[in-house]
Parts: structure tokens; C-alpha cells; sequence
């Protein structure tokens, strides 16, 4: 079961989670990921994610539907949020059902790494020093040369 | 006639998401160079090529990739999803 | 904020994570792990846990303790049941939050090779071929040496 | 006077989750040499000490650790939690 659901609306780490694990079959290992936004020290006021429509739903699916076959998932999700968050709220969740604990923590990860850098999201962030786009760390871009 | 989608700060110095371009650029090189001698905040929006990506009909591509046949070429900064 | 629950009674892995997400503080990132009893193919009918009560809370508690100080944790949870359990339920789960998602996989995935070889407890499966217990994997042990 | 625990197949093998045991032992290998003196099932039970573990005071433990001071020592086979 493959799930990819790009929306504006918040959800529900809990229902999701739980959703999630009651379809994810024989699955002996279940491993869910939740990013949200951080407060920064409270120097963030809200964040805004920008996307780009069709391409994104394209490239969250291409990159899912390679971590299911590479690491055997029985279930794979990847939820991620556009237009305005406030700080706190969540953001984006992936969540992996495998047989063994190691394939759904790497397929996890694997996730994390190419949603980071190969998925049409932008973060602009709007704090008490004005409106600024988040810029891309050389690390994500290493990141993807585990895999 | 091709559709040009721009996003983030790229978006922002152009001032518009998205227009219908008339070129008969054979690579996005080509384009990028023809769109640059238009006006200043195209010149500023490509100003480092390194920073700006580019998707050709929804799938990440090289500034080098032939635009034949496409119909819809998006620039935009490095990803921050996730 | 450190939870660390060994227990008899299931539990809802959709509540859990859900109410530790809420009380994670400042962080970016959350990490949720959830074992279950696998079916193996229908072969298995049940399993039952046995625990060293008293041995098993210092240890788990240990064991959690010095992931969330190695890993800068914001919060670290760790359930475990044990008694009769059925296939497709829940075993257990473990929960870490940190500022960035390497840290709260990292802790994560140390957890679970530590409670799978140094917290006390057994399983014993009952199946059509009778009972047995679980015998402990080469690989588990080998699985600490990378921590 | 000392309590012993045992737990999974060792608590099967010797047929009681825990005694309280009379022993001058110095160390664990000394109260096992003990045990297994006594009757075919401990013997049973500590056949390969290899797949045994030992906890003195609910702190895992070595064979050869001294059980001066020690109120409860455990026996099981390697843990197999998670």
C-alpha cells in the first residue's frame, strides 16, 4: 500500500500514524517520521511552503516507489504540507512498514535524505528580521550520497 | 511556444510564476541566455546559474538538456522539503 | 521529558505518538518505532514475553537515559509489553525527539539494537510446532558495535 | 542466604523462578559449581554456560564477578527483547 497526499491542510500525526500501521499488513517493524516547523527561540513567526503542483506529486511518488522496492516495504507514506505554518505545527510525515526493524529505519531515512533535497518544495521563513527563503545546506546534498 | 515556470527568489526577481515564451533555444542554456538579454531582473534571476535548477515537462534536468519537444521548462532554487 | 512504561496491557500506537509529539518540546523532528508479532505465515498462533521485574525497568530506564543524553534528546519514550501477546499486535514502540531528524533516527535505531539485547526480556512462540523460545540473533549482538 | 532468579528455558529446565540458596561462594562460577553439584536439572540448566547471563543485583554481570554483598543474582539466556 502507497500512500503520497500533498496538501495545504494540517493532519494528524496520531491518526496517521495509527491509520497507517493498521494497513501496513504482516509488517513486523513500523517506523513513522514527523517534521515540523521549529520556533527558532522564537525568533520564527510562521513558515510558508512553496511547491510545484503536479511535479511534486510526481517526484514524492517516484521516490517512494523506490524505497518500497529497495528495502521490501509492505507500506509506504510520505504526507507533506504547502502554504502557510505556524511554528510548531507539523510540517510533513513519512511513515515505512517492513518486515525487520533495519529495512523501515533505512527506508525512513532514505526518504528524509531525497525528500530534502529532490522534492519541488521551498521554505520561506518569516521571523522578527523580516521574510527570508531557507537556502539548501551542502549537507542535505551529501546526505544523498549514502544511498 | 513553451511554458516557463519560475519559483521561490527566482519567482520573486522575475515578478511572475509563469509565462508562454516564443524561442527557438535548443538547450535550456540557450533559453536562460535569451531570457537574461531581455531585461534586468531576468539578469538578476540567473545571475549565478550554480544556485538555479531547472525541470524540463516535470523531471529534473541539466542547464546542457536539448528543449526538443518540451512543453514546460520550471527553474528554481536548490529543494527544502522534508 | 523521559516516559518509560513495561506493561502487560496493549496500547495504542496512533494515542502514543500522538501524545508524544505534543510533548516534545522545541523540536524539529520525531522518530516513532512500533514492533509487532509477526504471523510468520500463520505458523505462529501466539507469543508470550517473560520480564525480570525490577531488572527490566533500571535497564530499559539506563538504556533510554543515555540515548537522550548522547543524542541531545527533547524527549525519549520507550513501552514495552509483555505477557500473551497475538500476531499483529503490538510488542512495543520507542519515541525520540530532537532539533534535527539525524539525531532523533540515530537514537532511535540505538534503542532498539540496546532493548533487543540488553533489556531482560525473552519470547517464547507457540505455534503449530509447539513452543519455543526466540533465540537470541548473532546479528543483534553484532548490531551493537557500531554504537 | 542469597535469592536466585531464574528466568525463560534456565527457569524451565530447573523447574522454579526462584530459592533462596545457603552459599559461602566467592564468585558466580563458584554458586554455579554449586548448583550443578546438587541435582541433574541444574546441571540441565547450565550444560553451556555460554548461552547463560548473569545480573547480581539487577546489573548484568560476569561469571567470574564476586558475590560479596550480592542480595539477588539472576540467571537467563541472552535477552530478546524488542
Amino acid at each position: 500500500m502507497r500512500t503520497v497526499r500533498i496538501q495545504q491542510s494540517p493532519f494528524s500525526y496520531g491518526d496517521e500514524s495509527d491509520a497507517f500501521a493498521r494497513q501496513a499488513g504482516p509488517a513486523g517493524a513500523v517506523v513513522t517520521f514527523l517534521g515540523r516547523v521549529r520556533d527558532e527561540g522564537g525568533r520564527l513567526s510562521a513558515m510558508e511552503i512553496e511547491h510545484y503542483p503536479g511535479m511534486t506529486e510526481r517526484a514524492v511518488t517516484a521516490i517512494l516507489d523506490e524505497a518500497m522496492a529497495r528495502w521490501h516495504l509492505t507500506a509506504g507514506l510520505v504526507i507533506h504540507r504547502h502554504g502557510p505554518i505556524a511554528p510548531g505545527e507539523a510540517i510533513m510525515m513519512v511513515a515505512t512498514a517492513a518486515l525487520h526493524r533495519g529495512e523501515a529505519f533505512e527506508a525512513a531515512e532514505f526518504l528524509m535524505d531525497y525528500l530534502k533535497s529532490r522534492a519541488p518544495f521551498w521554505k520561506k521563513e518569516f521571523g522578527s528580521d523580516g521574510a527570508e527563503w531557507v537556502a539548501a545546506q551542502d549537507a542535505d546534498e551529501d546526505a544523498l550520497r549514502r544511498w | 511556444m513553451i511554458d516557463v515556470l519560475y519559483f521561490a527568489w527566482i519567482r520573486e526577481r522575475i515578478g511572475l510564476p509563469k509565462e508562454r515564451v516564443e524561442t527557438t533555444a535548443a538547450t535550456v542554456a540557450d533559453l536562460v541566455a535569451e531570457l537574461v538579454a531581455r531585461e534586468e531582473r531576468y539578469a538578476a534571476a540567473f545571475a549565478d546559474t550554480r544556485a538555479v535548477r531547472v525541470a524540463l515537462d516535470q523531471e529534473l534536468a541539466e542547464f546542457t538538456s536539448p528543449l526538443a519537444g518540451v512543453r514546460e521548462v520550471a527553474f528554481f532554487p536548490p529543494m527544502t522539503g522534508g
